[in-house]
């Protein structure tokens, strides 16, 4: 009476009936493979795009610009033992540290070197009165006031921030100007502090505990804890 | 179990045939069952003996995540950089009310999301069911049964046989 | 990383940081103006729109490479300055100057360049105060539209052919003694100036000068020399005074003698703590600043003037004074005002202004010797700019008519642009044969000239003049000039037949002759201290004895004439700063008006904008209409300075030129008559509304009244802790005399944009500071109020909590601070704000960069890109720059060794600012008075900046009820 | 409930509901009319990306915006959109939980409308940003800056609501649409539909254990999405709430904010509903019971946001705060009452014909008055930003708003950025939920059987 289709597994009508195995197992593999790399390739994107911000690439770390006089600063701080304020005098008094004029060059090159090649945009620099073309290797954005001077009278060496400077042929910048490296010490100041007398020492290592040296240095320079992380310190 | 098959398929005309068919085919004594329905049928798992799904508890797993990351989230930032803003506090709770409801929403909804499809081995675009002439109706308008292969009772032809007999409007074996 | 450093080669390309750079690239321009050959056509800035619009398409386009670098050039000094530390300010006493006068200033410069004038705290008259006017002469200063070399019938000329032109000119003067030859000059103070004119016409003995005045100190001088016989300048010594009854004379108005009268009336005003210091009765046809501070406030028509004069000097009991028919409401007005006069002989002032001419001026004097005042709150002086003895312009014009003149230089002034209309002397200069014109501008003027000789800014110039008060000040050149230009004492020292004049050396001569013995020292010390000790000494006259009719009453409207608040004669009216400056009372912008009274505008059927014609005698001038309240009925106020056509990109088309229908005969009071028009215009005005709507937000204590409890704004929050320092602001509305002086130094300090006409007409104006003004009562006869909103700097700050980034929090010194770099404007805060003192970049208002006005900038303030919020900083630089210098010596901060812009400006110390953890700093003595306010102290956002209320009069308690 | 066995008409079978509703994706029906909405809705989507491009390039100075209405046409078209993205989950969910089975044939449009109303609604905050390139600030990563975003801020809620609210929709609505999915893969017979539709199905086999861990999902997320529906809305209205500026700082805007948000949504859900069934011809599923149902939800959700206006003007006056009572003087008489008045005329007065079951029942009025209402609840949102903005506490910082054209530019280019993404929708899924009609029809014949 009634109607029953039997279908064998076998004999199965391509043609006429509907089959529905629109897939083949293998695409499930494929799916799956999709899936899973979608979602790796989004974690991992995320923590590349973390990362790459932070690469010696974004913040311009160790690349050493091309300068018009390959000066070495780990022959004249380094090797000479020239101070850094002989010619970036004017760090203690001012905002930038100043690059040293042509003529403090001179003091010296007039009388050693005088017909290097090497030196000769410096000779032309003083004989034309056209200032030399650095390429400025320390460089924060123009939001950022920045000042050397008050950093130098609270105990912040130099090599805090720029490293050793005494041992760089050509100059590179050796810290990362990021906020977060900024931030990090005016939170917690005392462990980067040092005396005085060895602001400029590139080789200067805290006797034997840093942090408490670091803070009867800041009670001594009366640093304003806590007043040092809200934003107009830095950006006006 | 015979190599090369998954099951036997038999389709119904309404979920209450299916209903019936199904009570039958336990009473006869087969275990490893599933129906295919065009939309969820009322009974069904209680006559097939399914357990009851444990769905809630992944959504209560994914809402406490989600309101953990909310407040562990909006906490570290405030502890992270404490800003004082307008003069309220660091902490302040209600404020962080709002993102931790919406994050407990979300976790939760997409882990039960998730936990569904993962639970129901989703997705799976090759299925042995799927091989057969006239499973394309289940989605329409048919109810099937299938029997597994694996069930210990499974003989290919008894099977279908049974299954004609107790009233399929066809039976069809599925290859595995 | 190598393949950076070949990057660094001096060859390699452009580092783009920014779609914006790729417009200023000459290449991009080329290939934009080889496709698009329409673009040559366009005017500089829509050109440079353009090319912003295809930078940004092309840069979307990915048509340009993308690389990023921080590392750009360097330029040390080759030989540095011994004195310079770099990236610190230093510091010049100078002076700029205003109708002649010497207005001395401290300019800041940075590198070189100057970046702000202030007052020079030292100097006798000013005490270190200033104006609008000195605080946008810095922006004049790096003009682009300056003229930047001289120039002969619009060709490019060198000064040699110039020296070469004068040296044939004086051979044939000296043929003739220089008959036909004519200097014309502005008012000047300078000694040096003076005595090399004196030497030309010792040379020359048939030249003659002529002076030519455009804010009225001829007419000033005419009335003084009416009322005591000689020409004499006035000086009110309102410290002195306890009562003032002026008859509209605007003394605390924008002019040369502002900062000084706004000192002294201030110094009285504040004479005790539980009352203010003086009254202030005033009779004004036009409302004016010194009007709104007025106790008893007159409206009256400007021809009334000389009869009110008259009638007070007859209560005085002036001898040969008749009381002329009054109104009820002049006759109480004069029998309060002679009361108090009387009341207070010696100790009270009578001051009248142009409109009542001499017949008034003559009255005044009288009742000033009556009453004791003369040499008490009245000081005379012999007149302190020159030259003396001058023709007048009028004369001028009527000789090159007869055919008198040959020769003629004009120093420094715009005769064409600006003299009374029915003179003539535009076409009058077309026909004298060799015409000279010295001047920072190619103007008007200068363009109807043979020869036009660019002048060195007061800035850049070796120079001399004397402030109002005699004082002199050697100007020093706090920059070098950065154009072809020679100052006006060189071109003096030319005339008079010296080749190449050093610019300092006629300066030299002169003081040399003074200093005598002692001149490097004294040099040294006049140009450190910013002035000469000695100011003019006083005399005394007597009042003249005779009668002098007030003039006739003709026409139907009094027709009065004033200069523009923030352009003055229209000599400043290139300068944006002061362009979009608010005008006191109507905060228009970028034009002048037709300010009517409501009654007349209701019978013209005329509203605000809708143009008028103005009609005196058969010359007509047709200019925007403003109903102004509390003015009187029958008198039309007309602003001078506008309509220039030759001012520059900023200034010229703006307006209506109100000198078109100046007369000669009488130049500030005229009767003419008014049409309106069917055109109208949207006139730009950053306050749409002034009525005050029974608001309390500028509020008014009787001295009597009961001490206030000061609140103590609680919060439901629990307070952050405050560290040593916590700022403060306390703005004095007693003191408040609407000048704009601080909105001006804000603008120059903090480098805010100038955004022009159109953006300020959407509302879109971005001052830090504005000075609400606000009425009551009556439109006819209402009550005003000054009221300066920076930001508030609430401790619990609606707007902080609104932002989504963090971009702008509060300092523990409780600074609401706007971190613009952060911010990533969704305008929450400005939402929120009750104050509305947040200002948005909704363009890119930065001067487009190749403008030499960026040079104006302070280097110690972001300057704001677009899509950014800001807001008024209580100038944290100058706090930073303040806790550096303290910390450097380890000591705390002083009370007044932060000093913001606006307080340092405001002439009447109306603003004060300081840590108010400190119990006995200023700022904390004045937040403990009875005048004490929180402005919208209901809703809890407990500021730091707060007000002390405007003092009011209990005898203006009375009338009111009556 | 005597209706209820009617609301389907149960003289079809599940089959043809199936093939009827699955033909539309896969034979689309009406070709010509779709291709000319698609052109029109083209041409807006257009004018919004120049818009945008103009925006982006210039700034958001060229909106009318100023300071003191510095929010305007950005923020009140968000809000707009956002609210009449609420209808879809709301329909979805709530009646889902409610078991109100009418709700079968709506929700899948509904929710699909919810989808590109909350796109529209959500590129708002982007484009209203003055730098919209740092839109990412507002998201907590590990920035080298060291600063976080700020959770106190009504914004800063703003974006998670709204991420959440588009997230959870959209999982809602593709939990529900995976069996049609599969109804619509076993239908196709090109390759290209088989791919797409085998491959959205992820392989839904309506297994009876499938179907029970489904309908658990289902069910919990539809309970999730009604608290979240009012959040969201809530949360939005404290972006104004949470100022001081008056006619803002009100307890009543939550409340307000959602009622109001719904109202609007079913209004645009009650427009699709009329089109659709005009368009393809789907009578025998969207019944007029079904528009009745949705007239009464309309004359319900408008009254109760009536309420809101009434109590609004009950707080100002009631509050005696002088600043409040100017705002509401300036809401009703100022320069902007026509917005004020607008509203009410629009939302209130053509809805009172919905009193009436002949005009619940015939598509065009119901038609007619949604559209009212959809008028009505944009003028409300203007009247809400612009009229408290324009005159706030400081007399001197009053000022005036005027939209420019390139607000009306944007806003008319987000209908596009709606339409365009919704008439594709309606060609790629089925527009009604197939296996939830199939099931309502079954339970209508088991009862009808039964009894």
């Amino acid at each position: 009476m009634r109607d029953v289709k039997i279908v064998a597994p076998i004999a199965r009508h391509r043609g006429a009936a509907r089959m529905v195995q629109l897939f083949s197992p293998v695409a499930d593999t494929w799916l799956r493979l999709f899936l899973i790399g979608g979602l790796s390739l989004a974690g991992g994107g995320t923590v590349a795009v973390v990362g790459f911000a932070r690469s010696a690439y974004m913040t311009d770390t160790d690349v050493r610009p091309r300068q018009p006089v390959p000066f070495s600063h780990r022959h004249h701080a380094g090797e000479l033992g020239i101070d850094c304020r002989y010619c970036h005098s004017n760090v203690e008094v001012g905002p930038s540290a100043g690059l040293p004029p042509t003529e403090t060059c001179m003091t010296c090159h007039s009388e050693i070197w005088t017909n290097a090649k090497m030196l000769e945009p410096v000779r032309q620099s003083l004989a034309n009165n056209t200032p030399i073309q650095w390429t400025r290797v320390a460089k924060l954005p123009d939001y950022v006031f920045f000042r050397h001077d008050i950093h130098i009278a609270k105990g912040v060496g130099c090599e805090t921030c720029h490293g050793r400077i005494d041992q760089m042929a050509l100059t590179y910048r050796a810290k990362a100007f990021t906020m977060e490296f900024c931030i990090d010490c005016h939170r917690g100041p005392a462990p980067h502090l040092r005396p005085p007398d060895y602001i400029t020492d590139m080789a200067w290592k805290p006797t034997s505990d840093a942090r408490k040296e670091g803070e009867e240095i800041a009670a001594h320079e009366g640093i304003r804890f806590g007043e040092l992380t809200h934003c107009y310190v830095c950006h006006r | 179990m015979p190599e090369g098959l998954y099951g036997a398929l038999a389709e119904f005309k309404s979920p209450e045939d299916l209903l019936a068919a199904t009570r039958k085919v336990r009473e006869a004594g087969y275990r490893n069952l599933d129906a295919f329905t065009p939309f969820p049928v009322d009974g069904l798992d209680r006559i097939l003996r399914l357990p009851r799904p444990t769905i809630a508890f992944v959504g209560l797993a994914g809402a406490v995540a989600g309101a953990g990351i909310a407040l562990i989230m909006q906490f570290y930032v405030n502890y992270d950089y404490p800003l004082n803003v307008g003069g309220r506090p660091i902490y302040a709770i209600s404020a962080f009310a709002v993102v931790t409801f919406e994050l407990t929403i979300l976790f939760s909804a997409l882990a039960m999301l998730v936990g569904m499809l993962w639970q129901n081995g989703l997705p799976r675009l090759n299925y042995p069911v799927f091989d057969t002439d006239r499973f394309h109706r289940a989605s329409k308008d048919r109810f099937f049964l299938c029997v597994s292969a694996d069930d210990a009772k499974f003989e290919a032809g008894e099977t279908l046989a049974f299954l004609v007999g107790i009233g399929a409007l066809s039976v069809e074996l599925v290859p595995g | 990383m190598r393949r950076r450093i070949d990057h660094q080669s001096m060859d390699r390309p452009r580092v783009w940081a920014g779609v914006e750079e790729l417009s200023d690239d000459p290449g991009f321009q080329a290939f934009i103006e080889a496709e698009y050959p329409a673009v040559q056509e366009f005017s500089k800035t829509a050109r440079r729109e353009f090319l912003k619009l295809m930078g940004a398409s092309f840069a979307l386009a990915g048509l340009t490479g993308c690389e990023k670098s921080s590392f750009v050039a360097a330029l040390p000094y080759v030989d540095q300055p011994a004195s310079e530390t770099i990236g610190l300010p230093r510091y010049y006493a100078t002076a700029v100057s205003l109708d002649g006068y010497a207005q001395p200033v401290i300019a800041t410069t940075h590198a070189g360049r100057p970046t702000k004038l202030d007052g020079n705290p030292g100097h006798p008259t000013t005490l270190g105060r200033s104006d609008i006017f000195i605080q946008s002469a810095v922006l004049q200063l790096y003009d682009p539209d300056r003229a930047a070399a001289p120039m002969r019938r619009g060709e490019p000329v060198s000064w040699a052919d110039v020296e070469s032109a004068i040296g044939l000119m004086r051979e044939n003067w000296l043929a003739d003694q220089g008959e036909g030859v004519r200097l014309l000059l502005g008012p000047t103070t300078s000694p040096t100036l003076l005595r090399q004119i004196a030497a030309f016409l010792k040379q020359f003995s048939k030249a003659r000068v002529h002076l030519h005045s455009t804010a009225g100190l001829d007419a000033r001088r005419q009335i003084t020399a009416a009322s005591y016989g000689q020409p004499l300048d006035q000086h009110y010594v309102l410290a002195n005074c306890d009562v003032v009854v002026s008859l509209d004379d605007d003394f605390l108005g924008p002019g040369p003698d502002q900062v000084r009268n706004a000192l002294g009336w201030s110094q009285s005003r504040r004479r005790y703590s539980d009352r203010p210091g003086n009254r202030l009765f005033m009779a004004e046809s036009v409302p004016s600043a010194t009007g709104a501070l007025a106790v008893h406030r007159l409206i009256a028509d400007a021809r009334r003037m000389p009869a009110l004069a008259e009638a007070l000097a007859e209560s005085v009991g002036v001898a040969g004074a008749s009381r002329p028919e009054l109104t009820d409401a002049e006759g109480r007005w004069i029998a309060r005002a002679a009361a108090a006069c009387k009341e207070r002989p010696g100790r009270s002032l009578i001051v009248s202004g142009l409109s009542g001419g001499a017949a008034a001026g003559l009255w005044v004097a009288r009742i000033n010797q009556q009453i004791g005042n003369a040499g008490q709150t009245l000081k005379l002086t012999a007149p302190i700019s020159g030259p003396a003895n001058a023709g007048t312009l009028a004369e001028l014009v009527s000789d090159i008519d007869s055919g008198r003149v040959n020769s003629l230089v004009i120093f420094d002034g715009n005769p064409a642009y600006g003299a009374p209309g029915d003179l003539g002397v535009g076409e009058a200069i077309t026909r004298v044969r060799s015409s000279i014109h010295l001047g920072l501008q190619r103007d008007e003027t200068g363009a109807l000239c043979e020869w036009q000789l660019p002048l060195a800014h007061a800035l850049e110039s070796w120079s001399d003049a004397r402030a109002v008060d005699g004082t002199a000040t050697i100007l020093q050149p706090v920059i070098s000039p950065f154009y072809d230009v020679r100052t006006a004492h060189q071109i003096a020292a030319m005339l008079l037949g010296e080749v190449d004049p050093a610019a300092d050396a006629a300066v030299r001569e002169t003081w040399r002759a003074s200093f005598g013995d002692a001149f490097d020292t004294r040099w040294k010390q006049a140009l450190h201290d910013g002035f000469v000790e000695g100011a003019e000494p006083s005399i005394t006259a007597s009042p003249a004895s005779n009668f002098i009719a007030p003039p006739g009453t003709t026409g139907d409207l009094d027709i009065v004439f004033r200069p523009d608040p923030t352009v003055w004669d229209g000599q400043f009216a290139n300068i944006g700063w002061l362009q979009e400056l608010p005008k006191t009372l109507t905060t228009v912008t970028w034009s002048n008006v037709v300010a009517v009274s409501p009654a007349l505008a209701k019978r013209l059927a005329a509203s605000n904008g809708d143009h008028v014609e103005v009609k005196i005698g058969e010359r007509r001038v047709s200019g925007p209409v403003w109903i102004m309240p509390g003015q009187a009925d029958n008198t039309v106020a007309l602003f001078l300075g506008y309509g220039r056509t030759r001012a520059g990109r900023v200034g010229n088309d703006l307006g209506y030129n109100a000198y078109h229908v100046q007369a000669t005969a009488d130049p500030w009071l005229a009767r003419g008559s008014l049409r309106k028009l069917d055109t109208s215009e949207d006139l730009a005005v950053t306050q749409l509304h002034h009525r005050l709507e029974g608001f309390d937000l500028a509020r008014e204590v009787s001295p009597g009244q009961a001490e206030r409890a000061p609140s103590d704004q609680a919060s439901l929050y629990a307070p952050w802790p405050s560290s040593k320092n916590a700022w403060g602001m306390v703005i004095d509305l007693d003191s408040c005399i609407g000048c704009n002086a601080c909105v001006a130094a804000c603008t120059a300090e903090n480098n805010v944009p100038v955004v022009g006409a159109d953006q300020v007409r959407v509302g879109r104006e971005m001052h830090w500071l504005r000075i609400a003004r606000y009425y009551t009562g009556d439109i006819a006869e209402p009550r005003s109020f000054f009221e300066p909103v920076p930001c508030m700097h609430c401790e619990d700050a609606p707007c902080e909590m609104g932002c989504p980034v963090h971009a702008t929090t509060h300092s523990p010194e409780g600074v609401n601070q706007m971190v613009y770099n952060r911010c990533i404007g969704t305008r929450t805060c400005s939402s929120y704000c009750p104050y509305k003192v947040r200002r948005f970049n909704f363009f890119d208002y930065r001067a487009p960069g190749d403008s030499s006005e960026h040079a104006a900038h302070n280097p110690d303030v972001t300057v704001r890109s677009r899509g950014v919020m800001e807001k008024c900083t209580y100038c944290t630089q100058r706090i930073e720059a303040a806790h550096v210098a303290a910390d450097k010596e380890n000591r705390p901060l002083r009370d007044g060794e932060v000093i913001t812009a606006c307080q340092q400006a405001c002439p009447t110390k109306a603003i004060v600012f300081g840590d108010i953890n400190d119990p006995n700093s200023e700022v904390s003595r004045l937040k403990r008075s009875s005048r004490h306010y929180v402005l919208l102290e209901e809703l809890g956002t407990r500021p730091r900046t707060t007000y002390l209320a405007r003092w009011r009069d209990d005898d203006d308690a009375e009338s009111r009820q009556g | 409930m005597s209706d209820r066995s009617d609301i389907l008409p149960t003289r079809q079978s599940m089959g043809r509901i199936a093939d009827q509703l699955t033909d539309i994706p896969l034979h689309f029906p009406v070709e010509r009319r779709w291709l000319i909405a698609m052109m029109f809705a083209s041409a807006l989507l257009l004018l919004l990306m120049v818009s945008v491009v103009e925006l982006f390039t210039r700034g958001v100075g060229i909106w009318g915006i100023n300071i003191p209405v510095n929010w305007a046409f950005a923020i009140h078209n968000y809000v707009w959109w956002l609210g009449i993205g609420h209808a879809g989950t709301l329909i979805s969910a709530l009646l889902l939980l409610t078991g109100s089975e009418w709700r079968n044939s709506l929700n899948r449009f509904a929710e699909t409308m919810t989808l590109f109303a909350v796109v529209c609604a959500g590129i708002y905050p982007i484009l209203h940003l003055g730098r919209p390139w740092y839109v990412y600030w507002m998201f907590p990563y590990p920035a080298t800056m060291g600063v976080w975003p700020q959770f106190r801020s009504p914004l800063e809620w703003d974006i998670w609501a709204v991420l959440t609210y588009l997230t959870v929709s959209l999982a809602f609505w593709y939990t529900g649409l995976i069996p049609d999915l599969a109804a619509a893969r076993d239908r196709a017979t090109r390759r290209g539909w088989q791919i797409f539709f085998g491959v959205t199905a992820l392989g839904w086999r309506g297994s009876a254990r499938h179907w029970l861990r489904w309908s658990q999902a289902y069910r919990l997320t539809a309970g999730l999405a009604v608290p979240l529906v009012v959040s969201v809305h809530s949360e939005v209205s404290l972006l104004f709430a949470a100022g001081q500026i008056p006619g803002w700082h009100s307890t009543i805007f939550p409340p307000y904010f959602v009622l109001g948000a719904a109202f609007s949504g079913f209004a645009v859900v009650s427009i699709i509903a009329v089109a659709l069934r005009s368009w393809f011809g789907l009578e025998n599923l969207v019944t007029n019971d079904h528009l009745d149902m949705l007239g009464k939800v309309l004359l319900a959700t408008g009254l109760m946001t009536g309420y809101g206006y009434v109590f609004e003007v009950f707080d100002a006056l009631y509050s005696g705060e002088t600043h409040e009572i100017q705002t509401l003087v300036d809401r009703l008489a100022g320069a902007y009452a026509w917005t004020y008045w607008g509203a009410v005329l629009f939302n209130f007065i053509p809805l009172q014909a919905l009193w009436w079951r002949v005009v619940r029942r015939s598509g065009w009025m119901l038609l007619l008055v949604s559209v009212s209402v959809v008028i009505g609840m944009w003028l409300e949102r203007y009247m809400i930003l612009v009229t408290s903005l324009y005159r706030d506490f400081l007399v001197s910082s009053w000022s005036h708003f005027t939209p420019s054209f390139w607000d009306w530019s944007t806003y008319f280019g987000t209908i596009g950025l709606f339409l365009v993404p919704f008439l594709i929708a309606i060609r790629l899924v089925p527009m009604i939920s197939i296996f939830e009609s199939k099931e309502l029809l079954h339970e209508e014949k088991e009862e009808k059987q039964h009894a």
